[in-house]
């Protein structure tokens, strides 16, 4: 499939749809990938393979004031990206017309520090063959089922159509494990409130705070932070104390509530581990719950529930009534 | 005949809203079991409202209806009639020797011209 | 050389901390940092690399310089005195051992900050040997030998035993006690990971030219811009790096007064340095470029030489986007220079 | 260092019974910043005030905190005492130390420490403060009414006697609206022609009145004050200036296939026409989809016929643009679709007709001249039968019904029972109702008499279905009083649909950024309070584009919302509140988010220019019109990076007031 | 300054100008009391309200916060009070979820001629929060030093 990307960005270029690609290109390593920006002549470092997870949406950003009038990006797009790329286009930060989005097929892209969690270390190199995957180590060759160390994120897939699209290529396969997305948050509603506290302290407390999170969050897209601007009265380097951890995370959440995509890559991200995507996640399913299902990026223009009100909406107390305090 | 089925019992089989209801009388207008119904649907819906659940289990009405769900369609409120007499049935059935109908009453019934589909649906409608 | 069981790593462990606290790899929420130990701590000697590294022990994140008091319209200064009780820190990894030399050259020389010479002053480190590197490793580059780790004790895990040998008296105090043991299975180890380290993907970096005689010509080289295209600027690689060791001084308003604390800072922050004119680095290429340009040549060209990265290999792995120090070496050093 | 004084009011004995007056004055002396502090019995007094201005000459003091009574009570008064003594007004702050403190506590020291935290977070505040003044913007004399029917008409009519230029923009060729197409009024039975004729006339004449007709609203944008709008005056293809209205094309016209719009489709009309006898403009227009000219490129009988030369067929539409102070929405309403109906037949028989087509059959300038006459056979029917409440009252089916009541249908359907039992006694009406809701003037007598003189045969009872037999149409439906279920088979049968806003009315109300409802009609700025006005400034709501009415209650609210315009444009410039929200460019995403929850339309998007110290070149920005803005602050709270402030509430004013309260 | 060593809950309420906010004074001109615990802030109205307000509150030593505004559809700005709505509720969720008491904040809709029923409000909320105790989930630990 790469080789046919290839082959088809090249006939794009030459067609003048385009003259930059926004995808991933090779690394040091076998499953070391990059989110890259390549032009013609540097074509043949692209890769696409189970190892682009990266969602390249927000890269388009920066990319938009740099377009002439009537230029194109070409941009590779996964189906769960489509999602993030749509929000964006209604947030007015990426205009579509300045995109010729490849909807790249997916099926599914391996998470190298699962392989790693399984005590395998010293990895100098892959193959793959279906769901077969041999790893090479330093240490001698290890077999891993591909489906057991996909990343995270595609255990909850949102399927493998793509939302926007100018042409798509490959083929894309549906790698949600068919578990309830919200287990874990329903879990985590079902212990009390102690043990739920203690759950978080001890996730939040491990933040260093080094924002990677929030990088490269494609609703985090702020010009300016709250987290970095001097006169919010909010702005920290470290997370000073307890509070500071929980402020930025809380906030961080809500500034995205309504805009989450649900893309996973803040929990991806994570040097320390932390599952932050379960804070989105309780954002989308009060959402869901109390004002309806609403997915974030389905179309361009929505009007996300955060944004927008019904007379008979449910009243503040019903957290009260609902989530146990004690 | 002492039930204990309260309204709670049949809006809750039945998920009907009764308080929906403005007493328009378009079930009642719609009905083609109209003639044939001691209680006609707009009466369900008040009746089942103020407790006289005892008096419909007793009717012969919930065996008329036809549940074509014309009252169903029509009502400008979506009250939805036809499910509680559906529910009041239910009620009925549920209580143990109850049934309508047993299968020995079926061949006194068979008719040439009767089709097997009805027969099947009226066990099912009318026993548990 | 002296001996103990792994099973009987506990009993020593509390034996220390009667005396002296002691920080060592330890593993909570599923992930392995440094921190105090307790009875209760998962403790994870056999993880190869802690996420954040181990200069906590000398330089935490965040840490308090000194308070004003405010009552009415009157302000009180209180300095905040840098007492330190003696404490070790354990299992230290040839690579992080190393960056104490680094930091050391930054802190210790003037100004002398007094909070992290009391810290270094007051502590005991026994480091660890490694016994299986990974392929993101590449100490060696940087004359560090991972099966020899320097402190003032070293330790190998050989399958359940622990072999230690002090090479100070403060490390000879925490082992003297100890049973002696045999220098063979030692050996062993170090020559098997000696071999590895051959192996290694990254084990012969060609750093030639990174040096102040080549810094304008590596400072202005285009390919900053193609290096730092996917950098998030978020500062992943500096926080867990061992040799990072910039700082900002911020003042926290407590409503009753202000307390002037320092946190880490990353140069990888738009608002890094930031000034009343606003930032030198507007864009990420040249923030990216004053990371690697201070580990790779400023910091070497002011210290003999010397390096300030350990080749721990944590940026490699934690990059979201797979940049790292290793690329940047690859593309810029060699005959290029 | 600022320099704030503060001043503790005694309030008498309201404030000094609970509240250490002095030891709250002195405890301030020595807060950062306050350069001076004192007491008085009664701040609001001339000498209290005398008290402010001086010290704040003296002390050259850039804010002040009055600890007093609530700010809703002399916030006001200690703003204008600050200005005399050179103050910006915006630099004062009140702590609230009456209503909110002595007099809901009786122990003078926890009275007294309350004092002084919400001094103190006063002070916080005010030092906070910027000062702010409050814009001004002209006022352009001239109002425009989006809607030529009896409400647009009536509110043209009241603005212009005021002396004010308006214009009336109609979408179709004559002014009149809905009203024109009616036969009688209720209760009264007079007339509908003959008492909107003469109005039709005056606003015709009416020289400061300005008819837009066959034209529609292409944009708005602008704010109270200073809207411009964009009107498409179509073609009409006939030369306004020449024609005299004689309507000689419109009889030669060979075409018979347009439907006649003003009889509801019940018969046919020229290609060329004159919607009605009476319509004003009284000219023709062409109606280019029916027309043989247009479609073949021959024929022109209308042309040769013209004895004016007014046919041009060559005409284009035209744009006007044109600069309003003020904005009525008129658009009135339409009757639903009854074709939704399946089960009255409405779409099977043409003698089930709605409400509105009856009308017209009654009229005398109707399809049948008056005649009431059965549309499908042109025979007289012997018995009629109306169902009210179709498509009111239903929360079935969006698409189906409208959940609110249409209000004006039982007293029409009355009113069409009486006149046809009037007129035809012969002929047996029937009624199915759900209830009859005859609230008004003399509205219950006329329901009444229905059925007391006229014999009408009211049914409590919804209608089932209504079926075609042969000639007849069976109507089936419940009587519920009698618990029967009826047969009737009647000769006719009219539908009292429900009426929604006209469809061109959501565009509108977007051009506008006027809220609507749910159902389309038009939010009212305050349900109570400020019933024909939008919440958005400017824009002003007059007859059912607002909500259900009738004719009396149309022309009430057509009259009130004209005098909110004159109000309006009896100003020359309009004073904003200063307080209002404001967009750090340089922060501004451009997201769009804020735009989305401001009421009132206040925020649009640029593409600008921005330079700041980390960011340079063109992007998409937020703009506060400060004149449209009303100061709630939905836009900051949604703005996640803070770009978006509310002057007067900042950030970090209240950001400030929560430390010191917290302290 | 006099050292209270007796606990006393910090309660802040942010009120919205044109019906929360005289619904306050009302209670004051009735002369109905409640805790001095209670500090309120005017806000324009309840959409002013920033999450971060709160947090900070609670950062700054609150041991409860509430909001009050208008009834839903009696907002002065027609519709600032349901996006309040939403946002609290979500706020709240969230917190309740990182294992804070949601009963430490609450929304109630006063409006101007609720006098009354602001200070019933006050006084159930003080009580509410004085059960609770000292709020020590989502303080700040400095600013409790000194």
């Amino acid at each position: 499939m790469q080789r046919e990307l290839i082959e088809r960005l090249n006939a794009l270029i030459g067609e003048g749809v385009g003259k930059r690609v926004l995808g991933w290109k090779r690394g040091e390593f076998f499953y070391d990938t990059e989110p890259a920006i390549l032009a013609a002549d540097q074509l043949d470092e692209l890769v696409y393979d189970s190892f682009c997870g990266p969602n390249l949406s927000k890269y388009l950003i920066q990319e938009m004031p740099k377009l002439g009038e009537g230029e194109k990006i070409i941009a590779l797009i996964k189906p769960c990206d489509s999602y993030s790329f749509n929000q964006l286009c209604t947030e007015h930060r990426i205009n579509k017309d300045k995109v010729y989005v490849i909807g790249v097929g997916c099926k599914g892209k391996i998470d190298v520090d699962k392989i790693r969690a399984r005590g395998i270390t010293g990895i100098t190199g892959i193959d793959v063959d279906g769901d077969a995957l041999t790893v090479h180590t330093l240490y001698g060759d290890e077999q891993v089922n591909r489906k057991e160390v996909l990343l995270n994120k595609c255990l909850s897939c949102k399927g493998k159509e793509h939302r926007v699209f100018d042409e798509q290529i490959g083929e894309s396969e549906e790698t949600s494990t068919g578990d309830d997305r919200f287990d874990m948050v329903k879990k985590l509603e079902a212990m009390s409130a102690e043990e739920r506290f203690a759950f978080w302290r001890g996730e939040l407390s491990k933040c260093i705070r080094c924002n990677a999170c929030r990088n490269v969050c494609p609703a985090c897209s702020c010009v300016k932070c709250v987290f970095d601007n001097p006169n919010t009265g909010v702005q920290n380097k470290a997370a000073a104390d307890d509070f500071e951890e929980n402020l930025f995370h809380i906030i961080r959440a809500f500034h995205v509530a309504g805009r989450c995509t649900d893309c996973g890559e803040c929990s991806r991200v994570c040097p320390q581990g932390i599952p932050l995507h379960l804070l989105n996640r309780k954002f989308i399913s009060d959402i869901d719950e109390l004002y309806g299902e609403y997915q974030a990026g389905e179309e361009v223009g929505q009007r996300h529930p955060v944004i927008n009100y019904t007379q008979g909406d449910c009243e503040p107390s019903i957290v009260h009534e609902r989530g146990s305090n004690a | 005949m002492s039930n204990n089925i309260t309204t709670e019992d049949i809006l809750r089989i039945s998920g009907v809203d009764t308080r929906k209801c403005m007493f328009c009388g378009k079930c009642s207008g719609t009905c083609p079991a109209f003639d044939e119904m001691e209680y006609h649907p707009h009466q369900f819906v008040y009746m089942v409202q103020w407790g006289m659940i005892d008096k419909l289990m007793e009717s012969k009405s919930i065996y008329k209806c036809l549940t074509c769900f014309a009252c169903l369609e029509r009502c400008p409120r979506n009250v939805q009639p036809a499910k509680l007499i559906e529910a009041v049935r239910q009620a009925v059935i549920r209580q143990q020797g109850m049934n309508h109908m047993t299968e020995n009453d079926i061949p006194g019934l068979l008719e040439d011209k009767l089709p097997q589909q009805a027969i099947v649906s009226a066990m099912r409608k009318y026993k548990k | 050389m002296k001996m103990l069981k792994l099973a009987n790593l506990g009993g020593w462990l509390s034996a220390i901390n009667e005396t002296q606290r002691v920080y060592l790899p330890i593993e909570a929420a599923d992930q392995v940092n440094y921190g105090v130990w307790t009875p209760d701590s998962v403790v994870r000697l056999d993880a190869l690399r802690t996420v954040k590294s181990a200069k906590d022990a000398f330089f935490p994140q965040v840490e308090n310089m000194m308070n004003f008091k405010t009552e009415g319209k009157n302000v009180s200064v209180e300095m905040i005195d840098p007492k330190v009780e003696n404490f070790v820190v354990l299992g230290v990894r040839a690579c992080d051992a190393k960056s104490f030399e680094i930091l050391d050259r930054v802190f210790l020389s003037d100004p002398y900050d007094p909070f992290y010479a009391a810290r270094r002053e007051h502590s005991t480190v026994v480091t660890l040997a490694c016994g299986r590197p990974d392929e993101n490793c590449f100490c060696v580059n940087f004359g560090i030998d991972p099966a020899d780790p320097k402190g003032d004790a070293t330790m190998w895990i050989v399958d359940d035993t622990i072999y230690l040998r002090a090479s100070t008296e403060k490390g000879e105090a925490l082992v003297k006690d100890l049973e002696d043991a045999d220098t063979a299975p030692v050996e062993a180890q170090q020559a098997k990971t000696r071999e590895i380290c051959e192996k290694l993907p990254f084990g012969k970096l060609n750093l030639k030219g990174f040096d102040g005689d080549h810094l304008m010509e590596k400072f202005n080289n285009p390919k900053w811009a193609e290096l730092s295209r996917a950098c998030l600027g978020c500062g992943t690689c500096t926080f867990v790096c061992p040799t990072c060791q910039c700082y900002d001084i911020r003042d926290f308003d407590t409503g009753n007064g202000v307390q002037r604390y320092r946190c880490w800072d990353s140069c990888m922050y738009s608002d890094f340095t930031l000034m009343a004119h606003g930032t030198n680095r507007p864009t990420q290429v040249e923030r990216f470029r004053q990371r690697f340009m201070h580990k790779l040549v400023y910091f070497p060209s002011n210290n003999e030489g010397m390096y300030s990265c350990v080749g721990c290999g944590r940026c490699l792995a934690k990059c979201p986007q797979n940049l790292n120090i290793v690329k940047v070496i690859k593309a810029l050093g060699g005959d290029e220079a | 260092m600022q320099k704030i004084g503060v001043f503790v009011c005694w309030c008498g004995s309201n404030i000094a019974a609970t509240v250490d007056v002095k030891a709250v004055a002195n405890a301030m002396r020595s807060e950062p910043g306050v350069v001076f502090s004192t007491d008085y019995q009664y701040m609001c007094s001339e000498n209290g005030q005398n008290l402010i201005k001086d010290a704040i000459r003296d002390y050259k003091l850039d804010g002040i905190v009055v600890c007093s009574c609530s700010p809703r009570m002399h916030e006001a008064t200690f703003r204008k005492t600050a200005m005399a003594a050179g103050l910006n007004p915006y630099m004062v702050e009140i702590a609230n130390i009456r209503e909110q403190c002595s007099w809901i506590h009786k122990d003078m020291p926890e009275g007294t420490e309350k004092a002084m935290v919400l001094a103190r977070a006063a002070i916080a505040k005010v030092k906070k403060n910027a000062p702010l003044t409050a814009g001004t913007s002209p006022v352009t004399k001239r109002a425009l009414v989006i809607g030529g029917g009896i409400a647009g008409i009536q509110t043209a009519l009241d603005v212009a006697d005021a002396g004010y230029e308006v214009d009336i923009v109609e979408k179709s060729p004559t002014i009149g609206g809905r009203m024109a197409q009616l036969d009688k009024t209720f209760p009264t039975l007079d007339c509908a022609a003959c008492i909107l004729t003469p109005k039709m006339v005056e606003a015709n004449q009416h020289e400061k009145i300005n008819l837009i007709t066959y034209s529609e609203l292409e944009n708005v944008s602008g704010f109270v004050g200073n809207f411009t709008a964009r009107i498409r005056k179509k073609a009409r293809h006939v030369d306004e200036k020449k024609c005299t209205g004689c309507g000689v094309c419109t009889e030669k016209c060979p075409s018979r296939k347009g439907l006649n719009e003003f009889n509801m489709g019940l018969n046919t009309r020229g290609a060329i026409y004159i919607p009605f006898a009476q319509a004003i403009p009284n000219l023709a227009v062409i109606d280019t989809s029916n027309c043989i000219h247009f479609k073949t490129g021959k024929c022109g009988i209308c042309e040769k016929n013209c004895s004016a030369g007014a046919i041009k067929f060559d005409q284009e539409d035209e744009i006007i643009e044109r600069k309003y102070g003020a904005i009525v929405v008129a658009t009135g309403f339409k009757p639903i679709d009854a074709s939704y109906f399946d089960e009255y037949a409405y779409t099977q028989s043409k003698d089930v007709v709605t409400s509105l087509e009856f009308e017209r059959l009654m009229n005398a300038a109707g399809p049948s001249k008056g005649v009431l006459v059965r549309p499908s056979d042109g025979e007289h029917p012997h018995d009629i039968t109306f169902i009210q409440c179709v498509g009111s009252r239903c929360s079935h089916d969006a698409t189906k019904g409208k959940e609110y009541c249409s209000k004006i249908c039982c007293m029409y359907t009355a009113k069409h029972a009486m006149l046809v039992r009037e007129k035809y006694p012969d002929v047996n009406v029937h009624v199915f109702y759900i209830d009859v809701r005859t609230p008004g003037k003399n509205f219950d007598e006329f329901y009444r008499r229905a059925v007391e003189q006229y014999d009408v045969d009211y049914i409590k009872g919804m209608v089932g279905k209504v079926t075609v037999e042969g000639k007849k149409l069976h109507v089936q439906g419940s009587s519920l009083l009698s618990n029967d279920q009826l047969h009737i088979y009647s000769d006719m049968v009219v539908l009292a649909t429900a009426i929604e806003p006209d469809p061109t009315a959501r565009s509108i109300g977007t051009m506008l950024t006027a809220s609507m409802d749910t159902n389309d009609f038009f939010t009212e700025a305050h349900p109570k309070l400020r019933p024909v006005e939008s919440p958005t400034a400017g824009i002003f709501l007059s007859g059912v584009c607002q909500g259900p009415k009738d004719i009396p209650e149309t022309v009430a609210q057509a009259g009130a919302a004209a005098s909110k315009v004159i109000g309006l444009l009896s100003k020359n410039e309009l004073v904003g509140n200063p307080c209002v929200a404001h967009a750090n460019e340089l922060l501004c995403n451009g997201c769009s988010q804020c735009e989305r929850v401001c009421p009132y339309g206040a925020i649009t998007y640029v593409e600008k220019e921005v330079r700041g110290p980390e960011f340079r070149g063109v992007k998409r920005v937020a703009q506060v019109n400060e004149a449209v803005c009303q100061g709630c602050g939905a836009c900051t709270v949604t703005c996640p990076s803070t770009a978006m402030d509310l002057k007067g509430f900042s950030n970090n004013q209240i950001i400030a007031e929560v430390d010191a309260i917290c302290r | 300054m006099p050292v209270n060593t007796e606990w006393k809950p910090k309660i802040v309420a942010f009120c919205c100008n044109w019906c929360s906010y005289a619904g306050a004074d009302l209670a004051g001109s009735s002369r109905l009391a409640y805790p001095a615990d209670v500090k309120i802030i005017r806000i324009p109205c309840s959409c002013r309200l920033n999450p971060l307000f709160i947090l900070r509150a609670f950062q700054r030593g609150a041991d409860g916060v509430i909001l009050c505004g208008c009834h839903p559809g009696d907002c002065h700005y027609s519709t600032g009070n349901y996006y309040a709505r939403r946002r609290m509720t979500l706020l709240f969720s969230m917190l309740n979820y990182l294992g804070i008491d949601s009963r430490r904040t609450r929304v109630e809709w006063v409006s101007a001629a609720e006098g009354a029923k602001f200070a019933a409000t006050m006084n159930d909320f003080a009580k509410t929060i004085t059960e609770l105790g000292e709020n020590v989930k989502l303080g700040d630990l400095r600013c409790k030093e000194n």
